[in-house]
């Protein structure tokens, strides 16, 4: 049936799926494998390869993007806290978490590593993983430190599965998500060569459904669609080329982007679902696959405000990012209450101020309903490009 | 023995005298105004005259409310929180989270079995969400507050009020009205949107049945009916939970005077025992 | 009985803030006398480190936390939020960067040198590290990370203190450029040794909150006495000041007085205190007859009361160790038990915790917490929310709102059983 | 008369709809008006607009360019172009005040905060549309609660010596307190006045978002306040730039940016023949 359907119809077929918060993919997978295990993965990166390899699905959790009534997270975290925090422990605390066996937080703020604290209190049938990602890059024992990090991860997931992971368990799944990176990075070419033939919206769907299939599956639809999207018959208009910067964790609402393209906007690169292409180069397949992984986060992992590089180098590549992509503006589009974001604004900002470089700022929330407000913003942003350049 | 609770609100103020037993004996209500004092003096004195009572007849007042240190008579103050936690626990044993709509702050109390205080969380600062926003409401409609949930439920298709500010309510209400809109569709919206407003106060403070409704709004049928419907749950409410703040102030006030009278015997008995060994 | 004079009183209090006029003087002083500067936080301060190549420590956190008790906090946000700085982040950030754009004046007037080194201590708080990487940007020097693994398996494990050990020594050839100081093992030990000595007996002082009535607040007298164990950890004034504290607090016992005349209702305090608001913060407590037993707070700058000592036989594993288990570094069940055992060793009567609505390293989770306390262990427990720099979320009639509700109920119950 | 004159710019707001059209040749303005909003903003636009050519004695057919700004800018059903308010308020400031850096727009229902280049981009902006305590309805409720007309309301609290604070954040709490304060027996020009410091305390808070540099211009209905600009002028220390024009601020930026693109069309056509 896959095959008959128009790009388009596919689309909106992926976005129910995405749409759903019972986690209709999982719950398939768990019946036709009901031995196996699902391990829950929240945002930024964090190692698909591990679980992959000890024959589990590892799952994407991003919140519930405010298609949940949040009941009991509210009184358990305050409301000063990004949505998906609040909304991730309203998919636990209303079992909608509970074909899940294990979940994985990591160093990227306060608020993942503390909700990883509450997990584990009040979930102690699921395993929980707090991952210390190395945020000194420049010591010499950072890999080592790091690949020890994941050796204690495989140890944990051997003993969740009772099976061993060997070291050709992980270099196949190095190899199966090398080509799943690859092919998502080819959407992103799309996008930012011929951005009027793939909308962010799209792409985005697409992407995001990746992380509620197996990887396999994934790859061989991106595979399908790719030549579909080349075929379409789209004239390109007079839009603006903007980034997005700042959604890296907390993902907007769907209808936001809608919003940011019909305002007149082609967004040619942006920091959503940034675990589906977070190496700039494959991750090697020689040598010890642990170390390769451990040395690919230190030396070719993209760019990210919770990553942290000296800090030279980070602004380089956020300038690197805006030249390369032909960027008119920068839209940062940050999570309310998302601290390493808005803390990085101010930074990013001055030095687009330093190179004369358009950029807008405002902030979305799971629940927001109305986006008026928004398109002004951004109307009023592609106006100041439109009118006066 | 009676005592009494003066529970002094922003915008009425309710007296309550109890007897012993925790029996309700009289109810006093008054609009607060810009003297408060004299709001609670006035409270006290309606409901002592309901019951023919002198000042004297009542052996400890406890006050209550945003205004509770201008019961210039009453024996202590207790917090407006503490005494709906107490009111509500009291008439409804089961409660654990309390609703409590008054004219210019929404508040959501989580309590525990023994009738405590776990959590509260109140919108005041804000119109929005509160008695006030249903008076604006009943005052651009040009009805009376006491019709104002029953034209409400007469509807069968609410409208979506977007705004939530109480100023711009108004402006979309009479564009409504303009419009040709129905007055029951809007109403019912604007219950709706209160309902809504509430219900996430609630949920900050952790929503557990069973709910009880206090405050004056809670006399609103339409008010009711709104949040029973968001919250898929019964919520209680009686003809008294207007007073529970007032109740509840009433039952410390009991307490304490039991307290003390007991202290006073205990105390007597002391003094009598030493003279007699004294003897 | 408060009234009466003794020997020692007051001496915590005062001795404290000579020492802390002396410390700010003498960084204002620093670029002119030829020495160097380094920047780092107070959890998981590597001082005797520093000290080696006589660095003069700046703790912009200190600062931040002076300007709030002295009230220029909110001023100082707002020039922050004028260059971009939203309303939702740390206060503690955005004071240090007001402060640095209004010329980098300190809490008490005098000039807060720049960095020549920025040296990140990653001790739990991930603000920490934007905001050196802000620092970084703005003074354009290097920014060097120090990065601590966080307690997440509640021990700490081989693997990451030697992962520490290893960045200390190769951090060694660095200090060593910027100061022009070569690394002396033998100064180490000496720092080290005066360490240990101070935090022995800054314990002593903690410890004797288990007397009744307390004769010291665990936290609102604390975060007085507790400075100088940060800023001057590591040199013999230090050890000097704690001395005659702790014949303070032993007075006090001797006399049966406490700070809070009339101790009432014993408290476990979690979560830093608003400092912009700090007095008023004490009178709500204290108008219960409220005293602060334990508080976690006081041990953000290291976490000693349960044994651990600086030890110059080990220093770099013990350096390593002490920034491992500093409390913001501790997961939330460690903070949980411990609060809880706190509770239980000091005979509180109830906990507070005072929610920091733009420190979310300390209150994600507190709210959850709260729950642990009240239904696992039917320990009574109030949340409170305000700023710790932030003057305009302090909502002085809210609180006292609150703070009333709770207590009236603990009196009550009092009144009424007994 | 030439066909090829005129440019006008609608600015259909929430309470007010205003109406600029300038002479393209002299680049002036030649007329203006203003109309209640009301219900139908399509209606709206199209009645100032013949109010505003009658004024001049043209026809709309006599207007070649429409450009429509404003809440209802979508429902302008003869525009040529609709452009948001945000940028239309920022070139209409600077075309009245051409050292203009940062703009103030309050009109009923929102405040914005703006500030421009200095070729009049709008480099950033703030607003407030959610709560009433810092816009213009927070007036008209007040002059209501007291029985005043709105255009007493400013001129009256200029006499104030002894402005009275006003605790309350809440617009709506506010009058209850104004009215409390009334019935206590203080001067009404005091109560009016703290008033306006309480609402321009709201309005600064949002400047300082974006950031005060230079000369700030004020526009929207407000402008019509004397007492509310004298309250900001206070706040700030700053004489603001205010004159009977800035009311039209949204309409003239409308007509001067349609002007431009219309010089960039015909540019591009020219190079494209
Ligand atoms: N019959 C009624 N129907 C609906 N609402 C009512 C009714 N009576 C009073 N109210 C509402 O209750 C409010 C007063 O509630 P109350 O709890 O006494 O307030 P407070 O304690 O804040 O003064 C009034 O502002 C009004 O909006
Ligand atoms: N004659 C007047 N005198 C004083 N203020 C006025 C007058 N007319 C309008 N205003 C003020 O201007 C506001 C309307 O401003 P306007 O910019 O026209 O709003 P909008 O664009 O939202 O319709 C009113 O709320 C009122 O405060
Ligand atoms: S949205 Fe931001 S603050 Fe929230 S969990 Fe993600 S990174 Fe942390
Ligand atoms: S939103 Fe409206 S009701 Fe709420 S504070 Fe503002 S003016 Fe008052
Ligand atoms: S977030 Fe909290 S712990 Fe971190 S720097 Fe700010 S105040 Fe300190």
């Amino acid at each position: 049936m896959e095959k008959q359907m128009t790009f388009e119809e596919k689309i909106e077929h992926y976005r129910t799926i995405i749409d759903d918060v019972s986690y209709p993919t999982v719950n398939k997978w768990k019946e036709e494998h009901p031995n196996k295990k699902v391990v829950g993965m929240f945002p930024v990166y964090t190692p698909y390869e591990l679980p992959h390899a000890a024959g589990m699905l590892p799952v994407g959790v991003f919140g519930a993007g405010g298609k949940i009534e949040i009941d009991h997270a509210d009184s358990r975290i305050q409301s000063f806290v990004c949505s998906i925090a609040r909304s991730t422990l309203e998919l636990g605390l209303t079992e909608r978490l509970k074909n899940f066996d294990a979940l994985y937080f990591t160093s990227i703020c306060d608020v993942a590593r503390n909700l990883s604290g509450i997990w584990q209190t009040n979930f102690p049938q699921q395993l929980v993983e707090y991952i210390h990602f190395p945020q000194n890059m420049n010591n010499s024992s950072a890999p080592k430190h790091y690949r020890a990090e994941l050796q204690k991860l495989v140890s944990n997931l051997e003993q969740l599965s009772g099976k061993k992971i060997t070291n050709e368990d992980l270099l196949n799944s190095i190899k199966t998500f090398n080509r799943n990176r690859e092919l998502c990075l080819q959407l992103y070419h799309i996008k930012s060569t011929t951005p009027h033939l793939l909308s962010t919206f799209e792409a985005y769907i697409v992407l995001r459904l990746g992380t509620l299939l197996p990887v396999e599956e994934h790859s061989q639809l991106l595979e399908g669609i790719i030549p579909q999207i080349h075929q379409r018959k789209r004239t390109a208009r007079d839009f603006v080329r903007v980034m997005i910067e700042g959604s890296f964790c907390e993902q907007p609402p769907l209808e936001l982007m809608q919003v940011i393209e019909d305002a007149g906007c082609y967004i040619v690169d942006d920091d959503l679902l940034l675990h589906s292409r977070w190496f700039n180069e494959a991750v090697p397949l020689n040598g010890d696959p642990l170390l390769s992984l451990a040395e690919s986060y230190i030396n070719r992992s993209r760019y990210s405000s919770v990553r942290h590089y000296g800090n030279k180098s980070r602004k380089e590549q956020f300038l690197e990012k805006i030249k390369s992509g032909k960027v008119d503006g920068v839209l940062f589009c940050a999570p309310k209450f998302c601290e390493p974001a808005l803390l990085d604004y101010v930074v990013l900002k001055d030095e687009l101020e330093k190179h004369n470089i358009s950029y807008m700022t405002f902030e979305y929330e799971e629940k927001m309903g109305v986006f008026e407000s928004i398109r002004m913003q951004v109307e009023t942003f592609v106006e100041s490009v439109l009118f006066f350049s | 023995m009676l005592v009494a609770g003066v529970d002094v609100g922003s915008t009425q103020t309710k007296a309550i005298i109890v007897n012993e037993n925790a029996e309700i004996v009289a109810r006093g209500i008054v609009n607060t105004g810009a003297n408060v004092v004299k709001a609670a003096e006035k409270a006290f004195q309606t409901a002592r005259s309901t019951a023919k009572l002198e000042e004297w007849d009542v052996s400890y007042t406890v006050g209550t409310g945003y205004g509770r240190y201008k019961v210039l008579f009453g024996d202590a103050q207790i917090t407006e929180i503490s005494c709906h936690a107490r009111g509500a626990s009291f008439l409804f044993p089961n409660t654990k989270t309390i609703l409590d709509i008054g004219g210019q702050d929404t508040k959501g109390i989580r309590i525990n079995e023994k009738g405590e205080v776990i959590d509260f969380c109140m919108n005041d600062k804000c119109a929005a969400g509160t008695g006030r926003f249903l008076a604006a409401a009943a005052d651009v409609m040009g009805i009376t507050l006491d019709e104002l949930g029953d034209v409400a439920l007469q509807s069968n298709n609410p409208l979506r009020i977007t705004n939530v500010c109480t100023v711009f309510v108004e402006t979309e209400i009479m564009n409504h009205l303009s419009k040709g809109k129905k007055g029951e569709d809007i109403l019912a919206g604007v219950h709706q949107s209160i309902a809504a407003r509430s219900v996430s106060l609630l949920r900050r403070v952790g929503l557990e049945p069973e709910i009880t409704f206090t405050g004056g709004v809670s006399k609103n049928r339409g008010m009711i009916k709104s949040l029973e419907e968001k919250l898929g749950l019964h919520i209680n409410v009686n003809d008294d939970s207007q007073f529970i703040g007032a109740i509840g102030a009433a039952l410390f006030a009991l307490d304490r005077a039991k307290a003390r009278h007991d202290g006073e015997y205990v105390q007597q008995e002391k003094i009598i025992s030493a003279k007699v060994a004294a003897l | 009985m408060q009234e009466q004079k003794f020997k020692y009183q007051g001496i915590g209090r005062e001795y404290q803030k000579q020492l802390l006029t002396a410390w700010y003087e003498r960084l204002q002083n620093a670029k002119n006398d030829g020495r160097k500067v380094a920047y780092l936080f107070v959890p998981g301060n590597v001082a005797e480190f520093l000290r080696v190549f006589d660095f003069e420590l700046v703790f912009p956190e200190v600062n931040a936390l002076q300007c709030g008790v002295r009230k220029t906090s909110g001023d100082l946000i707002l020039k922050a939020e004028d260059i971009g700085y939203s309303s939702d982040v740390c206060g503690y950030v955005k004071n240090d960067i007001g402060m640095m754009l209004q010329g980098n004046i300190g809490p008490s007037g005098t000039e807060i040198p720049k960095p020549d080194l920025l040296l990140c201590t990653y001790c739990g708080c991930t603000t920490f590290i934007k905001w050196f990487e802000a620092l970084a940007h703005f003074y354009d020097v290097p920014l060097v990370m120090l990065d601590v693994p966080y307690m997440r398996d509640g021990e700490i494990s081989d693997t990451d203190r030697q992962y520490i050990v290893e960045q200390l020594k190769e951090l060694i050839p660095l200090c060593e450029k910027i100061t022009g100081n070569k690394f002396d093992y033998d100064k180490l030990v000496e720092a080290m040794k005066h360490s240990a000595e101070a935090e022995d007996l800054w314990v002593q002082i903690l410890h004797s909150a288990k007397h009744k009535p307390s004769p010291f607040d665990s936290y609102f007298e604390a975060v007085f006495f507790m400075a100088p164990i940060y800023v001057l950890r590591g040199l013999p004034e230090c050890t000097d000041y704690y001395r005659e504290a702790l014949k303070e607090i032993y007075e006090r016992i001797e006399h049966g007085v406490g700070p809070i005349p009339d101790e009432k209702v014993r408290v476990v305090i979690e979560g830093p205190p608003p400092w912009p608001h700090f007095r008023a913060f004490w009178e709500l407590l204290k108008h219960w007859g409220v005293c602060a037993v334990a508080s976690s707070y006081s041990k953000v700058g290291g976490f000693w009361d349960h044994g651990f000592r600086h030890d110059y036989t080990k220093p770099f594993e013990s350096i390593a160790d002490y920034c491992l288990t500093c409390y913001t570094n501790q997961n939330l069940p460690m903070r949980t038990e411990l609060l809880r055992s706190y509770a239980e060793e000091y005979s509180a009567d109830a906990i507070v915790i005072h929610s920091v609505k733009s420190c979310r390293s300390f209150s994600v989770g507190q709210a959850d917490m709260r729950e642990q306390f009240i239904r696992k262990w039917d320990i009574p427990t109030l949340l409170v929310e305000s700023d710790l720099a932030d003057p305009r979320y302090f909502q002085a009639a809210q609180l006292k709102n609150r703070i009333d509700a709770f207590f009236e109920s603990l009196e009550h119950k009092r009144l009424v059983k007994v | 008369m030439n066909n090829g004159k005129y440019i006008a710019g609608i600015d259909i707001g929430t309470r007010m709809t205003k109406c600029a059209i300038i002479d393209t040749q002299t680049g002036t303005i030649v007329s203006r008006a203003t109309i209640l909003t009301k219900h139908n903003l399509a209606l709206a636009s199209e009645n100032v607009l013949n109010e505003a050519c009658k004024n001049i004695s043209i026809t709309p057919s006599n207007v070649f360019y429409v450009a429509s700004t404003g809440y209802g800018r979508y429902q302008a059903p003869m525009r040529q172009i609709q452009i948001t308010d945000i940028t239309c308020h920022a070139m209409g400031a600077k075309f009245l005040f051409p050292k203009t850096i940062n703009i103030l727009d309050v009109g009923a229902q929102n405040a914005k905060a703006i500030r421009i280049d200095e070729n009049g981009r709008v480099m950033k902006f703030k607003m407030n549309d959610k709560c009433a305590s810092g816009a213009g309805s927070f007036l008209e409720r007040v002059a209501k609660g007291l029985e005043l007309q709105l255009d007493e309301i400013g001129s009256l609290s200029l006499h104030s010596k002894d402005p009275q604070p006003i605790s309350s954040i809440c617009a709506v709490l506010a009058e209850s307190e104004v009215i409390n304060l009334v019935t206590s027996g203080y001067p009404v020009e005091d109560i009016l006045m703290g008033t306006h410091h309480s609402i321009s305390d709201r309005i600064v808070a949002l400047l300082r978002q974006v950031g005060i540099d230079g000369e700030i211009t004020l526009t929207g209905g407000i402008t019509r306040n004397a007492g509310m600009v004298k309250a900001l002028e206070t706040k700030l220390g700053i004489k603001l730039n205010v004159n009977e024009n800035s009311e039209y601020a949204g309409a003239i930026g409308a007509c001067v940016l349609a002007n431009k693109r219309l010089k960039k069309i015909a540019y591009e056509r020219l190079h494209i023949n």
